[in-house]
Order: structure tokens, then C-alpha cells, then sequence
């Protein structure tokens, strides 16, 4: 095994392009160490990503926000002008393990640890997100919702690293919002969570909407029929009680240790509504 | 704070007839009296818990096993595990339990 | 005995106080060592190798390629340690557990281990042991298990306890029954009568610390262990008569112990510990993983209850029946006994019946937890209690009051009670401001009892005074939770000196004579009736190098605050001698100062206590928030009131904990779906309230100061006062511990 | 396996090692420097217990690997304390009995102190959720909580 720590992304990239066997990406390490310990991986290489310059960074560019590969989720919450823009993308990488694994975990790991629970995701597709790809056919831009492919897979070919997290700027009276359901108060993976993200027009109307939901299908899954249900709204009593049963009926869940299928489909909506509610404030409606 | 009954209580354990062998009614809970021959209580002629045991034993050989195992007995209300030596106080209440495993 | 154990009513000094526990500074600057912190020269790292399997025959296991992996140094299977326990059938259970022979019985069982030079080369080892498994059908449901056509675990089990010896093997080991009167005649002259089915999951003990041990044997035969443990003494018997070895050979040192709470009480992995450093002739060093912990340590009993109560309109019960079946993991346990014995102990009751089963499973091993069974008891009677009094029209602490057992009661496991706390612990409550605290939407208020045993037992005290007027306390028991503070209290008081000038330790085996585990409550109470023996042996001494100082006779020297003094006009020329002036000449006096006691410290007393807590669901997730917590318990005498709101405070939590969240979770495969931090779910720091405590001083007549255990009772009424407040908050009665935030939802979405 | 060579401050010395690649930083302080304060209680980041700040942030150390310690600053329960004089956070902890079996408290009080370097003035739930990851099985974190209080006032008068 070897440990090696490059100081650029090409020269990242052309180590895992260029391993033989198990190789592996080291940012935070929250999930790696984990699945090392438990014996489900043995890396014949680790390439640490830390010491690369700017992926430590957040970016304020013209287009909106840069987030490097290797910031810690606890320097999200940090920033006042990304908590300011984007608070509910913050708060779901806030809710992420504990103030520990705060300081360690990054959103981009959260992203290709490719878990369909994974606490950052539903908001940052909500959020309409975009990660920057680099790998040895060089630079590309996706959606984030492009990255997981199902649970512990990602459509990232070999060598291919995520160097950043694009948010755009935001147009005016825009909120996002992000709710995981969690049976005790901290420390858990989320059993369903819901991530939205609204832009009202002048009139307080829904302009435009993105809804999101995780843990309850096999990656985290987009509902463009939620986003339609509120759009034209202003999540009167009705809407919400048909965005509830939009958001229910869009789940594939499975029952396992954290949840049951009932259970899920049900609380989906619940937490759908409630996110919809708090974006929508944030965005200035009443 | 002690209560008057608390302290007639302790004045049980010695009694006048400390020292002397007594007829004690000995209970003996569910599995126990199977091995004594289906009896629930029986009486024994015991000054203390070592006696007690003996005697137990020779006229009930089924019962031997269980108190080599371990056997606790309470003595009006107070359970004792280990103290052979306890005396058996004249009209006290005996009762012979499972030994417990406790946390 | 040596001394008069019988409480006698006085005022203290010492005792009651509120000092800095001993061991506190090196345990806040990193220093006190635990099990795994400790390391021998030219240690090796041991691993065990666990069953992937519920139900597995094991054909063969070949070790060979793992023996020639460069760095290993022994490998050993059940082969190498061969059953030497003379039909003592309990000892052979521990065998069979620590190192399978014949059949993997779980998942996680120990089935071969290794000791390598690294954790790396250890590991690999293990992976080159190839075991021929035939795998078998399994169980791990307490109910199915009893089913005629559940899988058998053990061919050679019959149930005992039955009226006709049964001719059938059965996953049933024993049948026990407790109770008195005609339940029938009772149930006939009831107005109101509930009945209901309850069911409660596996837990853990939960302690933060994983089992660990370091083993040393020496050609000669003599072995060192150091190990966390809640009795060195105990884990030496088991080890000498699992390895075949004279246990005074064998020099057991606990560690700093990471919480046990009956988890530590027997062996583990210890004898394969020291089995390996026996084959290779070096120390080992084995610690268990998180993993290894849940898959294959302690759990308590799954259950299964059935429970009828029965009442007339004026509130008075007039018959209580529960039947409960408890999982014991793969071997033969008395967990239902005890269960049974304890589910009405409450109560005054006339006529009452209680059957437990102990029922195998393909689960570990049960092990005692804080008031083992009692907790899962209780959640069902004091649900059906709570249920009843609601149908009768009672408030129900009233209704509780009403039938509270009290002071010549026939317990429901038989025995008369002396002066026992379960009244005064209910009119604490029922006068505590938080019963009259208003409550808001979507909110509960739920209140019960609770009962445990308590234990005394061996106990076995060093007390040495040095030439400087110190002195040392040498104790057997375990400190689990601020003993060695408490024990140096009473030391203290009963020589009349400064806590300050008494420093307490837990010696190890070849220092002191046998001492039981910490268990049943039993740490401060039995080695503080020790201590007091130990102290008064010490001042008869004392005394005598007063006389001899004074050339008087020693029945003119009594001891008072600390000094001796002689009585009498006569002497009024003689200064008081200080234990410090005493003890610096007590070279020339007759040499050192010491007082020993050994002792069976029983009459523990049983204790009580009630519980009140608020919840609050929320309706659409099932989710619920505890937002207040009262516990009012019965201490007897409470000697360091900050570790005896500790042990409430503590046991109320590990109870929210188990009724809300904790829970073995079983694929259908057999294999342990939650054996982490992560999934099996403790309370953490934002789950809870403050927890607030009120202690009662009931005098326990068998104890000099009136001490009582207070460890484990806090344990006991959680589950049901936690699902009595959830009821009333929904209003839907809830009957399945835990009450995880999904079945709360089924529960309300069922009702709807 | 070739090991790496790692270079880096412990508790404001310089301390260097020798580590395997995939050798977590838990077991490179515990088993090749001896600093034990840090425990395993589950070796995956969710009890706390191995908490340590890392160029002033709260970590798990057995998330860590050895060989990022490399030119950075490692704090341990064990630099916590002043010559002998303890830290105001261990002195409350002791005046609480905001321990009993002690296992869990080196954690707890590197992740307070971590909490009030930020926040010295936190709020109850503050506290009870900036402590979140940090399982205590004993004490039910009443005593814990009080401590931390009593403490965060007696730092801001100092």
C-alpha cells in the first residue's frame, strides 16, 4: 500500500489513472477510514488531495460559489456569504455525522460515496449543483444528480476526480431549504430527508422549484412533478397537502434497519412540506 | 430516619433463643419443591443457614445438587446468599430462592 | 463476621459529603489506563476469528496455512482448550462460548484465533483459516424459537420445570412459576381487567469500552492478566478452571474499567487470550473491535410478555398473571426466572401467578444488564397498571399507592418485606411539582415503578495506616462509577480523619483475598461494610498502642474525631493521641498499623423507585423528544450523593435509550444488521433533558450506615414510564419496545 | 509495506515517526508514542471518545490516517492541562462527578474545550448538541452539561 499526496490534480488524477489496483481518493476520510476498518476495502493506494492548491477553497466567482473537493463541511458553515446565498445546501453539510466528522468530511466525498442517504446530495440537487470532473480526458462539468448511479456507484470513469462544487449566484427572493428525518436528534444517517429549492416572482408566486428526496430510492432521485405542483403557488394548505402525496407517491424505498417502506413513503411528503415551507420563507413569502 | 419497624425488625436477628436449634418452616419456590418431593413448604429442625442446608440435603437428596449450585435464602424479607453462619431467628420467615446474577 | 452489621441510627461527618473521587485526576488528564491502554514487552496482537453463520455444524477447521504466514505465532481452535470443566455445566457454556466446538451458534460465535506479531499480519492470518461450516436452519425470534418446528439449537434440551418430564428435546430449557393465592378466585371478584401481549427488543450494555486483555503465561505455569473486568476475582476462577490452572498462579489485575453493566461479569475472550500466549509463549494482547462487541458480547434478553390484571371499581387490584418468555442466547439462563419473580414485586397482592421460559436462540449469549429482566417486566406490567387505573377512573399514582407493597407484604416471588421504599418513593412523586407541570400539544406525562433485588456477598478489605498518619484502602471490588470515593468517605468517617488523608485502591488478585464481581449493586455496599469492619479492627489496634503509650488498660482508651482518649478522671492529666501521633510511633509500639476484614456482606435490601417523565410526539413522524425526566429512588443511605444521582441519572438514560431506539436488528440471514455506534442507536448528549433526581433515605436495617445498592433499580422503570407517556401523547396504547419512530407511526396510522 | 515517515507537533513539540500508510492516527498516538488518553470505543467516528483537535479543528483520530499529521499541529487530552494545573473544563468535570467510568471523558473534554474556543458562552442546547458526538453510557450527560456550563463562566471571568 502506499500513501502518496500530490500537490496538483493532474498529477492526482494520473496516479489513479495510472494504479494497477485499488486506489483510492483521501479527503476527509469519513468514509474511507470506515470502510477500511471494516475491512470492505484495502486500498493498494491512497491519494491524499489535500495538499492540492485551491481544493481547500471556497470561491466566489461571478457565476456564484467554487467549493473545493477538500473543504471540510464545518468551513460551509463557516462562511457567511455561502450560508447567506445557499442555506439550506449549508445546513445539510452541517448535519452530516458529528462536529468530528464536520471538520473532516467534504460534500464532494459525500457526493461520490455515492450513498442514496447521503446528507448533502438532496440539497445540493435541489440546488441545481453542477461538479467539475477532471480526469485524463481533461475538464467536464455535469449535474450533480449525474455523479451516483446507484448505491456506492458513480458514473466517474477511472482517474476521474471531482475537483469542485459549482452553485450559481442567486436571482432574487430565492430560499433552499433541507430536512432529513433522523430517529434521534443527532449522529444519524438520514432515513428519508427532502431538499428544496424555490424562486418566488414579485407577487410571491413560486417562480421556479426544484425538489429533491433521499434514502428513498437507489440514488437520490429528482421529482419534477413536486417542482410542478408548486410552481404557480403560494403553498396554500392545498398545495402542500398535494405536494405531500406527489412526494410519497415518487418514492422506491426499501425496508430496512433504518426504515420501512410505509414509513418513508409517508414521511417523505411530511418533510417535503415542512422543507417547501422554510424555503419558501427564506425566499421572502408569506 | 429510622423506623420503629425497622428497628424491630433487627432486634429479630438476636432473639433469646440464639444459639439453640429450632423447628423452622422453610418455603421453597416452584422448581425447588418438585425436588422435594412435591412439597411447597417443610419443616426443619435448623439453628442456622449451614444447618439448614445440611438437613435440607440429607432429607431431601433432590434438592442436594441445586445447593451445591447455590442457593439464597431469605430470612424475613432479606435475602442472603453466602452467610452459612446466619442464624435462623424463632418465628422469622424462611424462604429458599434461586441464587440471582445481577448487573 | 467480625462486627455488628446492624444499621444504628447517627450523624456523619464524611459521609454524605460531596468530595473529588480519588481516580478523578488521572481520568481527566488522559493517564488512568484501561483495559487496552496497558502493554507487555514483546507483546503479541491476538485475534479471534468469528462465525459468519446463525446456525453452523462445524465440519473441520484448517489452521495450516495460517500458521506458516510469516509473523504468526499461534493459532488456536476449540482443540486447545479442551473441556475441563467436570460437568459443571454453567463453566462449560462460557467454554463453548469463548471458542466453539462442535457448533457456531450465533453470528459472530468464536470459532479459531490467532496471535501475530502485528494487527496487520493478525488479520491476514485469519483469513487464511479455511472452516467447512454445514450450515443450519436458525432462529433468533423468541417466539418462533418456542414453536414446535423452530429449528433446535441443542438436541440434548428438555425442558425442566414441567409436570411431566417432556419427551421431546425443545429450544425451551426450564419452566419456573412464583406467585400465591387463587388467581382464579382473584380474577373472579375483579370489575375491570386488562389484558395485553408486549414484546421487547435486544440490547446492549452499550458501555464505550471494548473488551481487552493482556495475557502473559510463563513456562513455569504462573500467568499474569491484565483486564478490564467488573471481577479480577471471578475472571481468575474462570480462566485457572477453563485452562486447568491453580488459580493462585494466576495474578488478575483489573483495569480501569470502561463501563460494564453486567457485561463485564464473565468471561469473554480472555481464556483465548491467554490460551495463545500459553501456545506461543509470549504476552498477548487482545481487544475486542466494536463489531466484535455487539456480534459477540453481552445482549440481554428479547422477550415476550403476556400480562392480565384484574381490579375492583374502589381501585384495589385483586389479581395479576404474567407469563414471559426471554431469549437467552444459546445456552441454558435464568433471565425469565427473574423476570417473573420480579414483574409484580411492586404491588401488594393477594393472588398473583407469574410463569417465565427460557427460550434459545440463535443469539450471543445473554448477559446481566443493570437489573437484568427486571426492565422488560416492568414495562409490561407497569403498562397494563397504568392501562387499568385509566379504565377504573384512577389517577394513576393514586391507583399505584393504593396497592404499593409495604413492610410485611408477601412479595410476588414470595418472601414477607421488611422496611422497603416503593410508598414513599410514590408520595415523593405524587408531591413533585413535575406531576402538576402543565403540558402542551402533541405531549404526555408518563409515570412507573420499578423493583430490584440488590446483592451483597464476599467481600474482603485492606486497611493499612502509614507512619505519616495516611492511609491506604486496598478494596477487591471494582470501581465502576466512583466506589473508591465513596469508600474512602467511610473509611474516613469511621476513623474520624479527613477524606483527604485516605487514598482507596482496587488491588489485584494475589493482594487480597477473593472478593465477588461488582454486580447487583453490591460495590459500595458490601466493601463499605468492609471498610467499616476493616476501620473498627484498626482502632481496636490503635487503641491498644494508646493504652501501651499511656500504660493503661485498653478498655479505659475510647475513640473519638480521630483520637484516642482515655476515659476517666483519672487520666485527665493524659492529651488526646491523634491516629497521626499514634501511628508515627508505631515502630516502637508493635510495628504497623493495619485493620483486615473479610466478610459475606448480605441483607442488601431491596430497592424502589419511581419514574415521571414528559414526551412529546411529533404525529406526522413518529418522532418523539423526551422533554423532562424525574427519578425519585430509594438510597438507604446515600454516602456520595453526586455518584448516587450519577447512578440514577445513568440508569434513566441507558432506559430512554432501550425504550425509544436501542435494538438488535437481525437480517433474515441470521447475521446482525446493526453491530455499531452508528445503527444501534445510545442516546446522545441532544436526546435528552436534564435528568432530575431525588434520593430518599430509607434505612437499611443490615447495614451499619443503612447503605442499600443503587446502581441498577434506575434501570427498571424507564421503559414504561417512557411508554405510558407516549400512550397518553398519541393515544394509542404502545406494547413493542423500542418504540422506534416507525412503529409509533404504525401505531397512529393504525388507530386512524 | 513501506512505511512513512511523518513529521509533525504534538502538543507544541516536534515529534516524529515512522507509520504504515493505512496506520490510523488513533493507533499511531496510542501504540508508537504512548499518548493513550485518546480511546478506541469504535474505531469508525461515531462514540468521540478519540477526539483530538487537528490544526484547530475537532477530529476523530481514528478517522485520521498517521501520515496527514505531516507538518501539522496535533492536540491531545494529555496537553491539556498547564504544568499542574489543570484546564478549567477538567477541574469542573472533577467538581461534577461529570464522570464515572472515565472512558469517555478525555473526549468529551478536548470537544468541549474545541466547543467553547468557539462558542464561550453556549446555551444549554448549544452545548448538548455541540457534544453530540461524544456518547457517554454512565453519566445520562446532566453532570457532563453542568460542567461545561460552570466552566464556560468561570473562563469568561478569568
Amino acid at each position: 500500500m502506499r500513501y502518496i499526496r500530490p500537490l496538483s490534480i493532474e498529477d492526482a488524477a494520473g496516479l489513479l489513472a495510472g494504479s494497477t489496483g485499488t486506489a483510492a481518493i483521501l479527503a476527509g476520510g469519513s468514509d474511507l477510514l470506515v470502510r477500511m476498518k471494516g475491512g470492505f476495502i484495502e486500498p493498494d493506494l491512497i491519494v491524499d488531495i489535500k495538499a492540492i492548491e485551491g481544493l481547500g477553497e471556497i470561491r466566489e466567482t461571478a457565476e456564484g460559489f467554487s467549493i473545493g473537493a477538500a473543504v471540510p463541511c464545518a468551513v460551509l458553515g463557516e462562511s457567511k456569504v455561502l450560508k447567506k446565498a445557499w442555506p439550506g445546501v449549508v445546513e445539510a453539510a452541517n448535519l452530516i455525522g458529528s462536529k468530528q466528522v464536520q471538520g473532516r468530511c467534504t460534500i464532494v466525498g459525500n457526493l461520490c460515496n455515492a450513498s442514496p442517504a447521503a446528507d448533502s446530495v438532496p440539497a445540493l440537487v435541489a440546488a441545481g449543483a453542477k461538479a467539475v470532473v477532471v480526469g485524463p480526458g481533461g475538464k467536464r462539468t455535469i449535474a450533480v444528480e449525474a455523479v451516483p448511479t446507484g448505491p456506492g456507484k458513480t458514473s466517474l470513469a477511472k482517474g476521474e476526480i471531482v475537483e469542485a462544487i459549482l452553485l450559481d449566484k442567486r436571482p432574487p427572493r430565492s430560499g433552499d431549504a433541507y430536512l432529513r428525518f433522523i430517529p434521534r436528534t443527532e449522529m444519524d444517517i438520514a432515513v428519508v430527508s427532502a431538499g428544496v429549492n424555490l424562486t418566488l416572482d414579485e407577487q410571491g408566486r413560486v417562480k421556479s422549484a426544484r425538489l429533491a428526496l433521499g434514502a428513498v430510492a437507489p440514488t437520490v432521485i429528482l421529482v419534477e412533478a413536486a417542482a410542478e405542483v408548486l410552481i404557480g403557488s403560494r403553498l396554500d394548505e392545498a398545495t402542500l397537502e398535494r405536494l405531500a402525496k406527489v412526494c410519497s407517491g415518487a418514492c422506491r424505498p426499501i425496508d430496512d434497519k433504518r426504515g420501512t417502506v410505509e414509513f418513508r413513503r409517508k414521511v417523505a411528503g411530511v418533510l417535503a412540506k415542512r422543507a417547501a415551507t422554510t424555503a419558501y420563507k427564506r425566499a421572502g413569502g408569506k | 430516619m429510622m423506623p420503629k419497624s425497622a428497628q424491630r425488625f433487627s432486634d429479630k436477628h438476636h432473639g433469646p433463643n440464639e444459639g439453640l436449634a429450632l423447628m423452622v418452616e422453610v418455603t421453597l419456590w416452584g422448581s425447588l419443591g418438585a425436588l422435594a418431593g412435591g412439597k411447597s413448604k417443610v419443616e426443619i429442625e435448623a439453628k442456622d443457614i449451614r444447618e439448614l442446608f445440611r438437613k435440607l440435603a440429607e432429607q431431601y437428596p433432590g434438592l442436594e445438587p441445586l445447593i451445591e449450585k447455590g442457593i439464597a435464602v431469605a430470612i424475613d424479607g432479606t435475602i442472603y446468599r453466602d452467610t452459612w453462619s446466619k442464624e435462623l431467628p424463632q418465628g422469622a420467615e424462611i424462604f429458599l430462592l434461586p441464587r440471582l446474577a445481577g448487573g | 463476621m467480625n462486627f455488628d452489621p446492624r444499621y444504628s441510627g447517627r450523624s456523619f461527618t464524611s459521609v454524605g459529603t460531596r468530595p473529588i473521587r480519588p481516580d478523578g485526576v488521572d481520568k481527566v488528564t488522559g493517564r488512568a489506563r484501561y483495559g487496552a491502554d496497558f502493554n507487555m514487552a514483546g507483546q503479541l496482537v491476538g485475534r479471534v476469528l468469528r462465525s459468519p453463520h446463525a446456525h453452523a455444524k462445524i465440519r473441520k477447521i484448517d489452521t495450516s496455512k495460517a500458521e506458516k504466514l510469516a509473523g504468526v505465532k499461534a493459532v488456536i481452535t476449540a482443540a486447545d482448550l479442551p473441556d475441563l470443566t467436570d460437568g459443571d455445566a454453567a463453566m462449560y457454556d462460557i467454554l463453548d462460548n469463548c471458542m466453539a466446538r462442535t457448533k457456531a451458534l450465533y453470528d459472530g460465535h468464536a470459532v479459531a484465533a490467532v496471535a501475530a506479531v502485528d494487527a496487520r499480519t493478525a488479520r491476514q492470518a485469519l483469513k487464511l483459516i479455511e472452516v467447512d461450516y454445514e450450515v443450519l436452519p436458525h432462529v433468533v425470534d423468541v417466539d418462533e424459537a418456542m414453536k414446535h418446528t423452530a429449528p433446535l439449537l441443542n438436541d440434548a434440551i428438555f425442558t425442566e420445570g414441567l409436570e411431566e418430564k417432556p419427551v421431546k428435546p425443545s429450544n425451551v430449557t426450564k419452566r419456573t412459576q412464583y406467585g400465591h393465592g387463587d388467581i382464579h378466585e382473584g380474577f373472579g371478584q375483579a370489575d375491570f381487567v386488562v389484558e395485553r401481549s408486549f414484546k421487547t427488543e435486544q440490547t446492549h450494555q452499550g458501555y464505550i469500552e471494548p473488551h481487552a486483555c493482556v495475557a502473559s503465561v510463563s513456562s513455569d505455569g504462573t500467568a499474569d492478566l491484565w483486564v478490564c473486568t467488573q471481577g479480577h476475582f471471578v475472571y481468575r476462577q474462570h480462566c485457572a478452571q477453563l485452562l486447568g490452572m491453580e488459580a493462585s498462579k494466576l495474578r488478575v489485575t483489573s483495569s480501569e474499567i470502561g463501563g460494564g453493566f453486567g457485561g463485564k461479569t464473565h468471561v469473554w475472550a480472555e481464556p483465548v487470550a491467554l490460551a495463545l500466549s500459553r501456545k506461543a509463549g509470549r504476552p498477548v494482547k487482545l481487544v475486542m473491535t466494536r463489531d466484535e462487541v455487539f456480534r459477540a458480547s453481552g445482549p440481554t434478553s428479547a422477550t415476550s410478555i403476556d400480562v392480565r390484571i384484574g381490579a375492583r371499581k374502589d381501585g384495589t387490584i385483586t389479581a395479576a398473571e404474567a407469563t414471559l418468555r426471554y431469549s437467552c442466547g444459546p445456552y441454558a439462563g435464568m433471565w425469565a426466572e427473574i423476570g417473573a419473580m420480579t414483574a409484580f414485586a411492586c404491588y401488594k397482592l393477594d393472588n398473583v401467578r407469574t410463569v417465565g421460559y427460557e427460550v434459545l436462540v440463535n443469539r450471543p449469549k445473554t448477559a446481566a444488564y443493570r437489573a437484568p429482566s427486571a426492565p422488560m417486566a416492568a414495562f409490561a406490567v407497569e403498562s397494563a397498571v397504568d392501562e387499568l387505573a385509566k379504565e377504573i377512573g384512577m389517577d394513576p399514582v393514586e391507583f399505584r399507592i393504593r396497592n404499593a407493597a409495604q413492610e410485611g407484604t408477601r412479595s410476588s416471588y414470595g418472601p414477607v418485606y421488611g422496611p422497603i421504599g416503593i410508598g414513599p418513593t410514590l408520595e415523593a412523586a405524587k408531591n413533585h411539582p413535575h406531576m402538576k407541570a402543565p403540558l402542551g400539544k402533541n405531549q404526555g406525562r408518563g409515570m412507573a415503578c420499578g423493583f430490584w433485588f440488590n446483592f451483597g456477598g464476599q467481600t474482603c478489605t485492606d486497611l493499612n495506616i502509614g507512619m505519616d498518619g495516611s492511609v491506604s484502602l486496598a478494596v477487591g471490588t471494582v470501581d465502576v462509577g466512583g466506589s473508591r470515593a465513596s469508600l474512602s468517605l467511610v473509611a474516613a468517617e469511621e476513623l474520624g480523619i479527613d477524606y483527604g488523608q485516605v487514598k482507596a485502591v482496587v488491588a489485584d488478585t494475589s493482594s487480597l483475598g477473593y472478593n465477588d464481581m461488582t454486580d447487583g449493586s453490591r460495590g459500595t455496599f458490601s466493601s463499605s461494610m468492609a471498610t467499616i469492619s476493616a476501620a473498627r479492627n484498626a482502632i481496636k489496634t490503635l487503641r491498644d498502642r494508646a493504652a501501651q503509650t499511656w500504660d493503661i488498660p485498653i478498655d479505659d482508651v475510647v475513640w473519638e474525631k480521630g483520637h484516642a482518649i482515655a476515659k476517666g478522671e483519672k487520666y485527665g492529666n493524659l492529651a488526646a493521641l491523634s491516629l497521626k501521633e499514634i501511628a508515627a510511633a508505631s515502630g516502637k509500639t508493635g510495628g504497623p498499623i493495619a485493620g483486615h476484614s473479610e466478610l459475606v456482606a448480605d441483607g442488601a435490601g431491596v430497592s424502589f423507585a419511581t419514574h415521571i417523565c414528559d414526551i412529546e410526539v411529533d404525529p406526522e413522524t413518529g418522532s418523539t423528544r423526551v422533554l423532562r425526566y424525574t427519578v425519585v429512588q430509594d438510597a438507604g443511605k446515600a454516602v456520595h450523593p453526586t455518584y448516587v444521582e450519577g447512578q440514577y441519572q445513568g440508569g434513566a438514560a441507558q432506559g430512554i435509550g432501550w425504550a425509544l431506539n436501542e435494538e438488535y436488528i437481525y437480517g433474515k440471514d441470521g447475521r446482525l444488521q446493526n453491530p455499531g455506534f452508528l445503527d444501534y442507536r445510545i442516546p446522545v448528549c441532544s436526546d435528552l433533558p436534564m435528568i432530575d433526581t431525588q434520593i430518599l433515605e430509607i434505612p437499611n436495617p443490615n447495614h451499619p450506615y443503612g447503605v442499600r445498592g443503587v446502581g441498577e433499580t434506575s434501570i427498571v422503570p424507564p421503559l414504561a414510564a417512557i411508554a405510558n407517556a407516549v400512550s397518553n401523547a398519541v393515544g394509542v396504547r404502545m406494547t413493542h419496545i423500542p418504540m422506534s419512530p416507525p412503529r409509533i407511526l404504525a401505531a397512529i396510522e393504525a388507530e386512524r | 509495506m513501506a512505511g512513512v515517515a511523518v513529521s509533525t507537533t504534538i502538543n507544541g513539540d516536534t515529534v516524529e515517526y515512522l507509520c504504515q500508510p493505512d496506520e490510523t492516527l488513533l493507533d499511531v498516538l496510542r501504540d508508537r508514542l504512548g499518548l493513550t488518553g485518546a480511546k478506541e470505543g469504535c474505531g469508525t467516528g461515531d462514540c468521540g471518545a478519540c477526539s483530538i483537535i487537528l490544526d484547530d479543528r475537532l477530529v476523530c483520530s481514528c478517522l485520521v490516517l498517521g501520515a496527514e499529521a505531516e507538518g501539522r499541529h496535533v492536540e491531545t487530552i494529555e496537553g491539556m492541562a498547564h504544568g499542574d494545573s489543570l484546564h478549567p473544563l477538567q477541574q469542573k468535570f472533577l467538581e461534577h462527578a461529570a464522570l464515572q467510568c472515565g472512558i469517555c471523558t478525555p473526549g468529551f473534554l478536548i470537544a468541549a474545550k474545541d466547543l467553547l474556543a468557539k462558542n464561550p458562552d453556549p446555551t444549554e442546547e448549544e452545548i448538548r448538541f455541540g457534544l453530540a458526538g461524544n456518547l457517554c453510557r454512565c453519566t445520562g450527560y446532566d453532570k457532563i452539561v453542568r460542567a461545561v456550563q460552570d466552566a464556560a463562566s468561570v473562563m469568561k471571568g478569568a
